[in-house]
């Protein structure tokens, strides 16, 4: 198949989720495995090459285009209102969950030291959150994790990829113009270590 | 023969008056600018008489439209009656309607001939509102207390009465986990409750549950739980 | 701006509809109007050099990324899209707003010859046709003309690039797949008439 890129780039652009390997072989039959691996890093260099708006990336165990980061804030100025404006709440509530998952409210709660109810239904909402299951303890509560959405949109590509309390440390000194997000989360992550 | 009991409709056969027309014209390879009016007019009454006998449903516009065509052949017969439209043939009666009708007729078959959005063209649809959650292969880190869990269950399963012996270790910890080792080596990942189905006694399950913790603890294996299937795998690192 | 080229790359990577120059212009302020069509330009030719899965279209009065058509086939199997699916009555129907809009129902029916309330209000109903309000003369008749929704399916510019409506001569160019159809109703009739 001699269009195999060019098929495999129109799909990476009209995917709404990141596209796996499986996913594309399972509608290129003909192609091989590798054969698919290889327009990827193809097309992954040539993006690199000509440094344009956009890039391939690696997320949730699939292949994505994304923007440059480094257009962010234009892009931010074109999307702005609808799309992830998190409270400061809500993303501290998020950070406890991504990094104690799977979580009880309780737990959530006793770090930030507030009711949490309405932030945990709206991040459910959002689909940033999920519920796992029940823990089997007197009142059997439910039990949040966050989701491939939230990997997704926070470019992570695993949660092994969360950066570790000490890399956000880190972050915190290097750059003053990420801040408004990080802070906060390096806030939440300091109540968390010291309970 | 009873009655028929089908009951067409004539939408579809023909979209209305017009197409019947146009069919007519097309089928006796009749210039529409000079049409022979009589023909045309018997023609389309034979086919609405036609599609009466067919028991074909059809809407009153057929009708009126037959009635204007008799009215421009009957126009036709008598020309000098109508002093001021003199110069102006009855026939251009139908004649722009027609023309008008195929001119739209033909706009749409350009248009459909397009690249059509979401037929053969695509846009990326960012959208988050109907975005699918998907998260069947899910997986994530697994702390001590899921495992203490998991391993609680497999004591139950397993013996549902005695006590567990920790100090019953005829297998030292250290030798559990060389095999465990071993097992990775052959397989790269494994479940964790495979790993305990060989063991026969709970001083043996222990050890291999003291010597998965210390692997976790070695960052020699990392231990993720599918979400939707709750089965912990440990990958060797 | 040097990276006013590859900003406007990653908007339109984004954005959910097709982007207009004034758009993009109310966010790069300091950008000329020149500079950002010359931009879109360059894109779109390198789109077209570098023949990949995707090209640039202007749609709408503004520029959207679309798939190359020539991988529909293999879209359609990635995706499930919201089908156009269109009758040909309906499309005929649209064809008439959108060369004589604004237009009322009256004036539509005329030309099709029959009763059109049921499409016309399917059109709606799928934002291709949008009511402008009602027209003074008795039984104030609604206004019907074509929506913004209309040229993004339609692939069209704006509504001057609508196909010029040809002249009228002979009916045989109609295209052929009309011709079995109606060939085949023909001989029906024929038969129907002879017993």
């Amino acid at each position: 198949m001699e269009d195999i890129k060019n098929i495999i780039e129109s799909f990476l652009f009209v995917a709404e989720e990141s596209l796996t390997i499986d996913r594309i072989k399972s509608i290129l039959k003909q192609a091989e495995r590798n054969e698919i691996q290889n327009a990827l890093i193809e097309l992954s260099e040539e993006y690199e090459a000509r440094k344009g708006g956009f890039l391939l990336r690696e997320v949730a165990g699939g292949y994505q285009i994304r923007t440059r980061p480094e257009y962010r804030e234009w892009i931010k100025l074109l999307i702005q209102p609808k799309s992830l404006r998190l409270s400061k709440a809500a993303l501290e509530t998020l950070a406890i969950i991504a990094y104690k998952q799977p979580v009880i409210r309780s737990d959530i709660e006793y770090i930030r030291g507030v009711d949490c109810g309405g932030i945990l239904r709206m991040l459910l909402e959002r689909k940033l959150t999920r519920v796992l299951g029940r823990k089997e303890i007197p009142g059997r509560p439910l039990i949040y994790a966050t989701t491939k959405q939230f990997l997704e949109i926070f470019d992570l590509k695993d949660l092994k990829d969360l950066p570790t309390l000490e890399e956000i440390e880190a972050l915190e000194s290097e750059s003053p113009e990420n801040s408004t997000r990080e802070a906060s989360m390096i806030e939440t992550f300091e109540k968390g270590k010291n309970t | 023969m009873g009655e028929t009991i089908y009951k067409v409709h004539i939408e579809d056969i023909y979209e209305g008056p017009m197409d019947l027309l146009l069919h007519l014209i097309k089928k006796y390879e009749i210039d529409i600018y000079d049409i022979p009016i009589a023909l045309i007019t018997e023609q389309y009454l034979e086919y609405i008489e036609l599609m009466k006998s067919m028991n074909i449903d059809f809407a009153g516009d057929f009708i009126v439209m037959a009635s204007t065509l008799v009215q421009i052949k009957s126009r036709m017969l008598l020309p000098a009656l109508e002093e001021e439209n003199d110069d102006e043939d009855p026939r251009l009666q139908i004649v722009k309607p027609l023309e008008e009708y195929l001119r739209m007729k033909s706009a749409a078959e350009q248009l459909t001939e397009r690249n059509l959005l979401w037929e053969d063209t695509f846009v990326r649809n960012p959208g988050q509102e109907d975005h699918l959650i998907n998260g069947e292969d899910e997986i994530i880190k697994v702390g001590l207390f899921e495992l203490i869990d998991a391993f609680q269950k497999i004591l139950k399963n397993i013996s549902p009465d005695s006590r567990v012996d920790i100090t019953a270790d005829s297998i030292s910890v250290k030798d559990r986990i060389a095999q465990i080792v071993d097992v990775f080596e052959a397989s790269g990942s494994i479940t964790f409750d495979e790993l305990f189905s060989k063991d026969s006694d709970k001083g043996e399950i222990v050890v291999t549950f003291l010597a998965i913790l210390e692997m976790v603890k070695l960052s020699l294996v990392r231990v993720v739980q599918n979400l939707r299937s709750g089965v912990i795998r440990l990958f060797y690192l």
